[in-house]
């Protein structure tokens, strides 16, 4: 497992390990693959002169120049779309879509073209592509602004999709991204961004080496073991459920907590052989609740022959409302620690 | 604030003009200020009584009064995520306006939608938070009117940014096409964010790419009320007759940050400096006084728009948060 | 229930009843509604002159003119989004998107502007659209023209997600998706569809009376009833189901048979009630598996406390592969009533 | 087929046109002849050894030879869901695209993509099934050449109802910001299935939209080989000189249906009657003949043509179908 090890995500690290937020981490990603790799190209809105706005691309532009960091007008379905056409002529283009709630304006441009030229193609031509994108709300941006969408892209063959929970991860991951030959959606989620003007999941700020090295895209991680109930998270609620087992710890509970960090594909290996030691799963995910991922994981437990249930699986997910923009009604759709723990209490006692 | 389209004409459309903008700028001004409450010290946009991101049109109110000045609250219009100052110049309810962006129960939206989601039915105004979303639905409401026999129109705000949206070039076509009595009003700010024009625009001005639709394109220069008003006068007239739609571009200047808290650092030194002498609401104020408006009506109004403001602030404070049923009960009609 | 009685799809109808093909009975429904509700426009490619790709719109450019049947430039996200605002000013616009496969050139028209004018307005802004959408493949037209896209739609806050599979429930849910003050995405699976120039599944084509009637929007059909195991289907898988469901009966395994009609929302009690009663069941989707329908019902079934399970459940759906052009590929990857019968009697025998 | 530009000189390029012409017409011939087999009496889209849709660019091929003649293997080519006379223009390998068509294993994807998703990394082709779909992915070729120091070129080719599609602007746009050696070609056939230009499209011509984009737009009437391989070599000129884009409009005319089965009975009887004397082929050799070509040189092409067709067709009916494995390794590369 190329995660970092279980305390990093539970408790600051020693003292001399360098500790950065996914900004810095994927911004150090960019700087190093950059460097390494001239056929890598950065394109999108605000990425050059501003650095993004997700604070992920901030000194390319004085380091390699306007031609492979590229400003884009407000154009997402052209400059995706010409992405897959650099792409096909062996440039490795990293092109951000500023929130995931816009992928309605270009997703033919992702799940369509890009998805699909490997196999339209017969595996001729590739699309080495990185799409980097923000999901999650919690801090009152409203419904065009704080969805997490991962099923929508998860449901679609061709991508891959994934999302990292902490700053090691989200180095290793981009790295192996962009040298992947195929399209890669990269979620990044608001709530452990680490930037300046957003509140910050602390157990995403981690001890991240400066060297090269690759985490993979189809791995789960087990960030927490534990044998009497399995939560799985994804993202943010990968943090809730870390939080949510050292409370059930203290009521003798043994939690172990899985981090998807892919949804496509989906880690089926990791999440079974959890489930069969424990017998009891609840999945926490901040997407909408139907046809999501948490579906998708309860699924993939049930339909496995050697699972011996001791209490029904259960879910906890963003319920299928828009996102409403006044705070007291996001806090109350939004998952969080308290009810994933009384989840986890009932899956203990109940059937 | 009804427009002069509809007021009883005992308020001049200067003067009308003049106070929609002080009102916008008032209320503004009053919004950035509490934006920051709660919270610093440490900067986090999810505290505080406004939280999320918060786009100000200081700055852009002529483009808002110019046009809306001839709507009546039958015409539609859709603005974008920098929403208030057309809000206004059309008439939305500025108590409930506020309370909406307070995120409170007597908001417009009972704080489901916030600052980019502002919807007044009375008056026919909704805005987006995704570029370009407004200008099909503009089309749309257009040919309703004219479907249903009514001579009202539909008014598409959208930035020079949005211009490069491909949606804006369909509902465009389909306007042109479809003879629709929609008017696209292209605040040109010279900024998407940090992204200049220069940077996203493959030709300077987008009134020149309304031949590609088969309508009227005119360039407004130097964000002149009362050059907007003429030309927006005009395009609604067209419009209104039947004669089909129209695209104006306005030079205008956005003077503070993209949202607040952007400090503007990407715009070259010279031009942040320039900003505070472009605002147009001095400017214009001293017009009126040179072309002999008594300084005691422009005070009278200048009052008038500040205890708007506030009464419209102390009436979203003074409002209760919604209940999680809200949420729950309009996700369908 | 007012879906037709179970014979429908099972047999022949009695000699004097008015048999139609869901082409002939949505256009019926299209005529019989604008003459009822000059509200009512229709919009898109190809649905004047042509009467529609799909037939459904044959006639009403005679009848109703050009103003209220107007067809389209290919400008999706144009007249997609130009139907939302003139269904906020009272018109009733049925709209078409000819194949579920370009949703991504429109998705933002109808995932983010349709689906939620009524919440970010507060409820003030109604948004009573019917966005019609072709899915479905099995006649090599390759993954681009092929998909049906289920889960897409249905994981969507704010849209109702409907797809018939007869004749009769074709009318009865367009009449009740055109009535209705929500955006209403009417999925027709061109296998059902009765053109001349596609096969048909027989069982589509039923019994259709004259006049006016309703469909709910919400409703499952337990269009067969058993009490052995229960199968789910959704537009052709349902078929699929009863032919299934026939075969198992002649080994002494009754099946019941659940159309699930709506995916948005998803009738979970009529699920349920039916897994209660079976504590067996196999789901049939012929969309993507991964985040699809089949996940969702899987989950739905397992998370309720009273289901006793007697074996556990199990799905065929879609491969998580873009949908081949070849004929021999397509037909391997697409679910059929064989293997949808190996399923059910694994599911009968096995734990 | 190797283009002119390419070939070593022996072939004078309007023979090189005629013949290209030729074998798409000999290969769509035999293809709307083989459609129709085991699909009939009823027919069944889903039958026959080419089941699916069927577009043929029959009457289209003066648009796809006039452009390809001056492009080499290096150059990007993105076409549409009418694709076949571009790909053979373009050089794709006619045995392997038939067997694509097909659906055999020996096809150019192995049977997984079909008659709209023709992909030849030869010869850098590939095109789509969803409308505007190439534009993007031509600028992106183009500017990868560029950013590469090639002075290869990229052409999307689309349809006059494409050009309404919302991705168009945004290529176009973006093409005309970027200087990329970038060309649309809209073949103007009049319809997008039924739907006539007049009724799809605000201005009588896309190519007066190049202005919109910064480029040159340029109209080539007629469906005239030689007047578009005029202008495409001037645009295709000026974009390997670092120029710039260009938008190219080419009145053609669609002969068949849009899809095979479809039996065009929207258009205008009269329209319809006219069709075949617009047939472009026979019209070119009157004219190479008039001009001083020989006949039996002519002859010797059309031989060739028809041979070329007749080879690939049994080639494709001589493979074997893929196994499922292959649509299996192929979803990711
Ligand atoms: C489809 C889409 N892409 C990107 C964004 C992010 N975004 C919000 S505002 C903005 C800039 C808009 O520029 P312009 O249209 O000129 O309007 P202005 O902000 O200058 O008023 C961008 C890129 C968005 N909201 N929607
Ligand atoms: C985005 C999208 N919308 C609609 C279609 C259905 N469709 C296929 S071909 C076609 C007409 C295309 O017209 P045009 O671009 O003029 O090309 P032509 O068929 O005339 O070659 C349409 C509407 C599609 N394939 N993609
Ligand atoms: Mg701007
Ligand atoms: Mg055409």
């Amino acid at each position: 497992m190329s995660s970092p090890d279980t305390e990093t995500l539970e408790a600051p690290a020693a003292s001399r390990q360098r500790r950065l937020t996914i900004a810095r981490a994927l911004n150090e990603a960019l700087h190093q693959e950059m460097a390494a790799d001239n056929s890598v190209l950065v394109m999108g809105e605000d990425l050059g002169k501003m650095g993004g706005v997700w604070g992920t691309t901030g000194g390319l532009l004085d380091a390699y120049g306007a031609e492979r960091v590229r400003d884009t007008p407000i154009s997402e379905a052209g400059f995706i779309g010409a992405a897959v056409g650099m792409a096909a002529a062996g440039i490795r283009p990293v092109v951000e879509l500023m929130f995931v709630d816009f992928f309605g304006v270009c997703m033919n441009a992702i799940s369509s073209l890009a998805a699909k030229q490997s196999f339209f193609s017969g595996g001729k031509v590739k699309c080495p592509m990185v799409l980097m994108t923000s999901v999650g709300g919690g801090y009152s941006d409203a419904g065009q602004h704080s969805q997490c969408l991962y099923a929508t892209f998860g449901h679609l063959p061709g991508l891959k999709v994934v999302i990292p929970t902490n700053a090691y991860d989200a180095k290793g991951m981009l790295l192996s991204a962009i040298r992947d030959d195929n399209p890669v959606v990269f979620m990044f989620h608001k709530g452990l961004q680490g930037m300046g003007w957003l509140g910050t999941a602390p157990g995403s700020v981690v001890h991240v080496p400066e060297g090269d090295y690759l985490v993979p895209l189809d791995k789960a991680a087990v960030v927490r073991e534990g044998s009497d109930i399995t939560l799985v998270g994804l993202g943010l609620t990968t943090h809730h459920a870390v939080d949510a087992a050292k409370v059930l710890a203290k009521e003798g509970i043994s939690a172990e907590v899985i981090d998807l960090r892919s949804i496509a594909p989906l880690d089926r290996e990791t999440i079974l052989a959890s489930v069969r030691k424990t017998g009891r799963l609840v999945v926490a995910d901040e997407d909408y609740l139907s046809y999501g991922v948490s579906a998708e994981v309860i699924a993939t437990a049930c339909e496995d022959s050697a699972v011996k249930w001791k209490s029904r699986p259960r879910r906890l997910a963003y319920p299928d409302i828009p996102i409403p923009y006044s705070a007291v009604l996001e806090q109350e759709a939004l998952p969080n620690v308290e009810r994933l723990v009384d989840l986890a209490r009932a899956a203990m006692t109940e059937k | 604030m009804q427009s002069p389209a509809n007021a009883s004409g005992n308020l001049h459309h200067r003067l009308w003009m003049y106070q929609a903008m002080l009102r916008s700028r008032e209320l503004e001004t009053r919004i950035k200020e509490i934006y920051f409450e709660g919270k610093l010290p440490v900067f986090n946009m999810a505290k505080g009584p406004i939280p999320g991101e918060m786009h100000l049109s200081v700055g852009q109110e002529p483009c808002a009064v110019g046009v809306c000045a001839h709507l009546r609250p039958t015409d539609v219009v859709t603005a974008t995520h920098r929403p208030h100052h057309v809000a206004i110049a059309k008439g939305v309810d500025m108590n409930a306006m506020t309370a909406e962006i307070f995120g409170k129960k007597t908001g417009l939206s009972k704080g489901l939608g916030g600052h980019m989601h502002i919807f007044d039915s009375a008056v026919n105004f909704s805005c987006s938070g995704i570029i370009g979303e407004g200008t099909a639905p503009a089309v749309g409401a257009a040919m309703a009117a004219k479907l249903q026999g009514r001579d009202d129109v539909a008014v598409s705000f959208l930035g020079e940014g949005g211009a490069n949206q491909g949606q804006f070039h369909e509902a465009a076509n389909l306007a042109g096409l479809w003879k629709a009595p929609v008017i696209f009003i292209i605040e040109d700010n010279s900024y998407g964010i940090s992204v200049s024009k220069a940077e996203s625009t493959a030709v300077p001005r987008n009134s020149d790419r309304a031949a590609a639709y088969g309508m009227p394109g005119v360039y407004v220069s130097d964000n002149d009320p009362d050059a907007i008003y003429e030309a927006a006068g005009e395009a609604i007239r067209r419009a209104r007759a039947g004669e089909g739609p129209s695209i104006i571009e306005i030079e205008t200047h956005r003077l503070e940050g993209h949202f607040v808290g952007d400090t503007n650092e990407y715009r070259p030194q010279a031009e942040r400096d320039r900003l505070p002498s472009l605002d147009p609401i001095p400017l214009y104020r001293e017009r009126l006084l040179a072309e002999g408006y008594e300084g005691a009506e422009l005070e009278r109004l200048e009052a008038e728009a500040a205890s708007a403001a506030d009464a419209a602030i102390a009436f979203a404070r003074a409002s209760e948060f919604p209940t999680f049923q809200e949420a729950l009960n309009h996700v369908f009609a």
